[in-house]
């Protein structure tokens, strides 16, 4: 396959660099390629949101990423850093040597994600110990200033506690500490707030925002939510089918989105004060392509409305507008944005009548 | 029947639960709907929205005459729901849950899952009964080819149209849809929303849309019941509540609204902080008092009761007499 | 959790004194008590005398009640063939029974919980599908006859084990093989499941991404989770093994509970029988609450509620 | 009516065909490929049809009368041993009768006891299953109830006294066989029916006005007919086990009926110098309920959603 992604830049800096990364996984029915040809990176301090809608291959980067693939799955890459170590040359202990310690990761459903038969100070605890931080004295400190950071009040008596004892919101801030037991340099969320409610959400977001500052991590946020995204986000990366078809800061990713997916899922979300009471909202037909098997041309081609031949064919090169933007679709930009503006006015239109 | 009495009516309508198990334990109410007044008119969509626990889904089974209520009456077009025959109600109200996974039998049929309302009410003969599913799978958008699929060939969307299919099948008047899209991707709700307000105009329905999402209530309805740890606490129409919320939950609930608008940033949300209350052991008072940014004395001491405000109702300690009075 | 203790207590109860009437009922079953008591020649004049010297004239509730009187005071009666007291006959051989299922219970835990973590972890290799065929094949043999085959091959053929009695530990060796087939299976397979629900659920994941080590994701949070039903099971099967005892036990010999069931039941000597009955429920139930405390210990979702 | 109709399906989803055309197989052709490979079902399942066909057509395959003696052919060794004939392919047992038709007709009492007995036990144990889950409550407790005293009591005793007063008929086989195992039903429909319970097509089915019992026959019963056959099949093999125990200890069928359980007890006394007469009843009870368990777990292989092969 040729490689498309090789020479988008990156700094030596960067906590965690990927280029041309695939994960292939061996299913009854053949091969599910679930990540083709990714790239990414991130920096110290930085916010990268990959978002893209259910079987995207947005949780399987992350997983990759982290080494928790189960045997089904391949990873290669071009490129796999972090911190400047390639982790695909890396053993398995030296992989569980970094996680937990240099990247944490923090999953969708808090409740299920600790364990229930320990204690909270049990699970926070191991985790700096594991990683030869201290003893367990110093990882109850380390555990009780944790805690208050993340907003739990009477942290000392939490730590007595087992998660059922917590609410959803409440775990989640436990994971999000015991996450942090390590300072790691990386977190990386999985759909943080899916599981929890509309106000809890934004709680959980901010501190996380909060939290990077202070520790100045990186931070890969991973979800189906736009809404999120555009308000946390630095810099995009939006997933279709295994594929990052549009990258760029959440400015330019939401205030001219390049891609017709992107520009059609933008479309489907109501925004009070924008979208019109009661008109129709603008929708992607049809539904996500099944990923088994042999792969050619643009895998959104039979839901686009701009869909021509070429799009069938080969593949589809990614489109570089600047140093980090970039999109894959064979719509040059200045169409892109003319058919943007022609489908919004359209839109106005049906709502007006 | 009273043409003029709005199609669905609660006049203080109360559902309890006793919470604990075996004989030893010791009962706890649960409320999950106290005291809730509201009415529907004909025609309209009427959003019911709140945190989970807040009581939305019992209140949405009473409705649907799944759950009789523990204390108050639901009206019919006047008629107390209670005195109205179950089949009678099933003929003119049904659901559409959220889980479209759930929602439908996995070992049965499209053909035999959209026509179950036809088959328990005897409609028409086989022959029409097919027809009748034929016509309203045509309807809902779904290929006549899948009749005789099973759920588990189909994806979440479609799904979702065969439960709407159902639920249309006997042709009833309202829909109670308890969270229909939030199972579903962001471009399938798109289609499933569109779909709904299409067939409310084509086929004159009323709907009663629950929901946690706020951009989509402001979208659909016309008007809007905030509820919180199971009381009503704003019923107004979606113009009033949205562009000037009055209750500190409902704006509270607005604020935390994400759109993709990059220019705002994360919501500033500082009371709001505190934990969603255990419903089994709610604060004394006014229930959101603990999270409320303009709790006041008042508010921990006494449950307000319900006012007009405008044509809106409102349940709070900042509007009504006792502000007026002060 | 005291709520929780005297929930399973009133349950258990309940269950006791259901069990107990069934044990009871089961004397009656067998026909005619006083024609049986008064001899095979007596004459109905005679059966009737008989019939009112042991009080089995009264009402049948009368009767039962009067039975677990005196069971409780430790009178259960006598056996109709040696005219020993029930309660004697039963407490002499019920040792070397609770030794048999002991070592049973002890050999197939120790067969069972490896294999069966073994099993999930390597789930579709060639060691989950040696396990399964293991846990096919004990669950298919039947017992007898694989004691019969063993006194054979053993015994006779090789002379390598004695093939009666309970004189030395060697004795024990093929009894304890037999029995514990018919527990093992069961064992290996809920392990098995058990083992490979824990390890796709979301905290194990979570422990993986802290870094700890296979080992440490493997015996501290996966298994604690996983053996929770075998602890139910364990004890279940302990009840089980003292009751099926009695095919191993006759083929092989041993003079326990289970050989006294099966002679009583051929000789009818149903006062003996129905103590044993009511005896191993007894136990059962005893155990299945020792079980569901022990859980509660290991489960704070169930200590905490 | 009609214009509109076409008007808005066009703007409501606006689908071409291809978008929604169903790739994935029907459950029933899922079943159908799955069970083509899966090893151990077909040998399971060839093996329990071959005992079938033997034990129906037993009168026709069988070479000699299974109850005839002929004290002038006593034991005789199988046709692989010494003196073995091709008259009497398995040899003969102490009465001189033919092992080979004794071992076909036994196939009946087997099979009879192991299908009548799994199956009344599923329908008793189901229904109390799905009763108890349905209702909940106090309906619940009672069942569980039920489920424990069950527990509680030691089966093969309580089988062999029933047996040892009523005899060791047939049908009385069946029926105490049968009240011994109907509780893993009613455990596994229990805790089924509890979570289909919940599902929403059970408040759809409910909301569209069916009454209780329609909505137990007809949503929640098929959901578990799986379970039952497994169950079934697993519990039909411990029948077999059981009736073999019984009749080995003289409480099953009496003889000289042809009960394979019996036929290891009549060749015990033989077993140290004419080992066959224990191995091959022995043999054939082992085989046959490995086979119906390998069918068993076929069947629960081939149904489980997600598919473990």
């Amino acid at each position: 396959m040729t490689n498309d992604t090789a020479n988008i830049p990156y700094s030596d800096e960067s906590i965690l660099a990927v280029r041309g990364m695939n994960v292939d996984i061996r299913v009854p029915a053949g091969t599910l390629h679930a990540v083709t040809n990714s790239a990414f990176h991130v920096d110290r301090g930085e916010t990268l949101c990959i978002v893209g809608e259910s079987g995207c291959g947005k949780s399987i980067t992350s997983l990759a990423v982290m080494g928790l693939l189960p045997g089904n799955a391949t990873v290669t890459a071009d490129v796999l850093k972090f911190e400047g170590r390639d982790l695909l040359s890396m053993s398995q202990k030296q992989l569980s040597a970094l996680r937990g310690n240099r990247m944490g990761m923090i999953f969708q459903d808090p409740m299920t994600s600790l364990n229930p038969v320990y204690t909270i100070g049990n699970q926070m605890q191991e985790i700096y110990v594991r990683h030869g931080k201290g003893n367990a004295a110093q990882a109850k400190d380390r555990a009780i200033y944790l805690l208050e950071k993340v907003g739990i009040t009477a942290a000392e008596s939490r730590l007595g506690q087992y998660p059922h004892q917590l609410s959803g919101g409440l775990r989640q801030r436990v994971m999000i500490a015991m996450m942090l037991m390590n300072d790691p340099v990386l977190i990386i969320a999985d759909e943080p707030t899916t599981a929890l409610d509309v106000t809890i959400q934004a709680q959980i977001l901010h501190l996380l925002a909060d939290l990077q500052k202070e520790f100045n991590m990186a931070l890969i946020l991973i979800t189906h939510d736009l809404g999120v995204v555009a308000r946390i986000a630095d810099r995009v990366a939006v997933m279709y089918a295994g594929y990052m078809v549009e990258t760029g800061s959440s400015d330019e990713v939401f205030n001219a989105p390049m891609h017709p997916y992107t520009q059609g899922l933008i479309d489907c979300i109501p925004i009070p004060g924008k979208t019109e009471r009661g008109a129709l909202l603008g929708s992607i037909p049809g539904i996500v392509p099944a990923l088994v098997g042999d792969q050619e041309g643009c895998m959104f081609r039979n839901r686009c409305d701009f869909a021509q031949e070429v799009c069938g064919t080969g593949i589809i090169e990614r489109k570089a507008l600047g140093e980090q933007r970039g999109y894959r679709c064979v719509i040059g930009p200045e169409q892109a944005q003319a058919n943007l503006q022609a489908s919004r006015a359209q839109a106005a239109v049906a709502a007006g009548e | 029947m009273n043409a003029d009495a709005p199609v669905l009516e609660c006049r203080d309508v109360s559902r309890t639960f006793m919470i604990g198990k075996g004989p030893f334990v010791q009962k706890k109410p649960l409320r999950a709907v106290q005291d809730v007044s509201l009415s529907i008119e004909r025609g309209e969509v009427l959003a019911v929205v709140g945190e989970s626990g807040c009581g939305k889904t019992t209140l949405a089974k009473m409705l649907l005459g799944l759950l009789p209520p523990s204390g108050g009456e639901i009206f019919f077009e006047g008629v107390p729901l209670s005195s109205v025959d179950r089949n009678a109600v099933s003929r003119r109200i049904q659901p559409v849950f959220q889980d479209p996974y759930s929602s439908l039998n996995p070992r049965k049929t499209l053909a035999s899952i959209i026509s179950l309302p036809l088959d328990v009410h005897k409609i028409g003969t086989p022959e029409e009964r097919k027809r009748r599913v034929e016509e309203i799978m045509e309807l809902v958008g779904l290929p006549r080819r899948l009749l005789y699929s099973y759920p588990s060939q189909l994806s979440g969307g479609q799904r979702q149209r065969v439960a709407i299919a159902r639920a249309l099948a006997i042709k009833p008047e309202i829909l109670v849809c308890d969270e229909p899209t939030s199972a579903l991707d962001v471009s399938v709700q798109a289609q499933i929303l569109n779909l709904l307000q299409e067939l409310r105009e084509e086929l004159n329905l009323t709907y009663v849309f629950i929901s946690h999402n706020l951009a989509v209530v402001e979208h659909m309805s016309s008007r809007v019941a905030v509820m919180y740890l199971g009381r009503l606490i704003e019923f107004g129409t979606a113009a009033q509540v949205f562009d000037d919320p009055k209750h500190p939950y409902t704006s509270a609930l607005l604020d935390s609204v994400l759109t993709p608008e990059p220019q705002y940033g994360l919501p500033e949300i500082t009371t709001m902080g505190r934990e969603f209350p255990n419903p089994l052991n709610p604060p004394p008072g006014c229930a959101f008092h603990p999270r409320c940014p303009k709790a006041m004395d008042v508010c921990s001491q006494a449950q307000p009761q319900p006012a007009d405000e405008n044509g809106r109702l409102l349940e709070c300690h900042l509007y009504g007499e006792e502000t007026a009075a002060a | 959790m005291a709520q929780f203790l005297l929930q399973r207590l009133t349950i258990s109860l309940l269950v006791a004194v259901t069990v107990s009437i069934i044990g009871f009922s089961l004397l009656r079953l067998s026909g005619d008590l006083a024609a049986e008591l008064a001899g095979e020649d007596a004459t109905a004049e005679e059966i009737a005398q008989v019939a009112k010297s042991y009080g089995l004239d009264r009402p049948f509730h009368i009767q039962y009640l009067d039975w677990v009187g005196k069971a409780l005071q430790g009178d259960l009666g006598r056996s109709l063939f040696t005219n020993e007291p029930v309660l004697e006959l039963i407490t002499t051989r019920l040792p070397v029974t609770v030794q048999l299922a002991t070592y049973s219970l002890i050999l197939a835990l120790l067969v069972a919980l490896p294999l069966g973590v073994l099993a999930a972890m390597k789930q579709n290799t060639w060691i989950d599908r040696l396990a399964l065929s293991i846990a096919v094949f004990g669950q298919a043999i039947p017992s007898f006859w694989f004691a019969l085959l063993m006194i054979l091959f053993f015994g006779v053929i090789l002379r390598w084990l004695p093939i009666s009695g309970t004189d030395t530990w060697r004795h024990f060796i093929m009894p304890t093989i037999t029995l514990s087939t018919f527990a093992m299976p069961q064992f290996m397979r809920l392990t098995r499941t058990g083992m490979l629900d824990v390890l796709e659920s979301d905290f194990i994941r979570t422990a993986r991404a802290k870094g700890l080590s296979p080992m440490i994701v493997l015996w501290k949070h996966a298994l604690r989770n996983a053996v929770l039903p075998v602890v139910s099971l364990a004890a279940v099967a302990f009840g089980f093994l003292i009751g099926g005892s009695f095919i191993v036990e006759s083929i092989f010999a041993v003079n326990g509970v289970g050989f006294l069931a099966l002679e009583s039941i051929i000789r009818q000597d149903f006062p003996v029988v129905q103590s044993i009955v009511v005896f191993i429920s007894f136990v059962y139930i005893v155990l299945t609450l020792l079980s569901d405390l022990i859980n509660a210990q290991l489960d704070p979702r169930i200590r905490l509620n | 009516m009609a214009p509109q109709d076409q008007a808005a399906s066009q703007t409501a989803n606006g689908f071409t065909a291809e978008e929604f055309e169903v790739e994935a197989p029907s459950p029933r052709e899922v079943m159908r490929r799955r069970a083509k490979r899966h090893f151990g079902l077909i040998i399971g399942g060839s093996v329990v049809s071959i005992t079938i066909v033997c034990a129906v057509f037993a009168p026709l395959i069988a070479p000699f009368d299974p109850f005839e003696q002929d004290l002038t052919r006593r034991l005789i060794n199988p046709v692989w041993g010494e003196g073995g004939t091709w008259a009497h392919p398995l040899g003969t047992d102490g009465f001189g009768r033919d092992l080979l038709s004794r071992l076909i007709f036994g196939a009946r009492i087997s099979l009879t006891i192991g299908f009548f007995a799994a199956s009344i036990a599923a329908v008793v144990g189901s229904i109390i299953g799905m009763i108890g889950g349905y209702f909940g409550g106090r309906v619940d407790a009672v069942v569980m109830y039920l489920i424990n005293c069950k527990l509680a009591l030691p089966p093969i005793l309580v089988a062999l006294s029933v047996v040892s007063v009523f005899g060791g008929t047939i049908p009385v086989l069946i029926a105490v066989l049968a009240a011994l195992f109907w509780d893993r039903y009613a455990v596994v429909t229990r805790s089924v029916t509890q979570q289909i319970r919940n599902q929403d097509f059970i408040a759809a089915a409910q909301a569209a006005g069916c009454s209780k019992s329609r909505i137990i026959l007809s949503e929640v019963l098929p959901n578990l007919t799986n379970q039952i056959i497994v169950i079934a099949s697993l519990e039909m093999a411990v029948a077999i086990l059981v009736e073999a125990v019984l009749s080995f200890f003289g409480l099953g069928v009496q003889p000289p009926t042809p009960s394979w359980g019996l036929m290891v007890s009549e060749g015990r006394d033989f077993m140290f110098f004419k080992p066959y007469l224990i191995t091959i009843p022995g043999l054939a009870i082992f085989i046959l309920v490995i086979a119906i368990n390998m069918m068993g777990d076929g069947v629960r292989d081939i149904t489980a959603p997600e598919g473990r092969n």
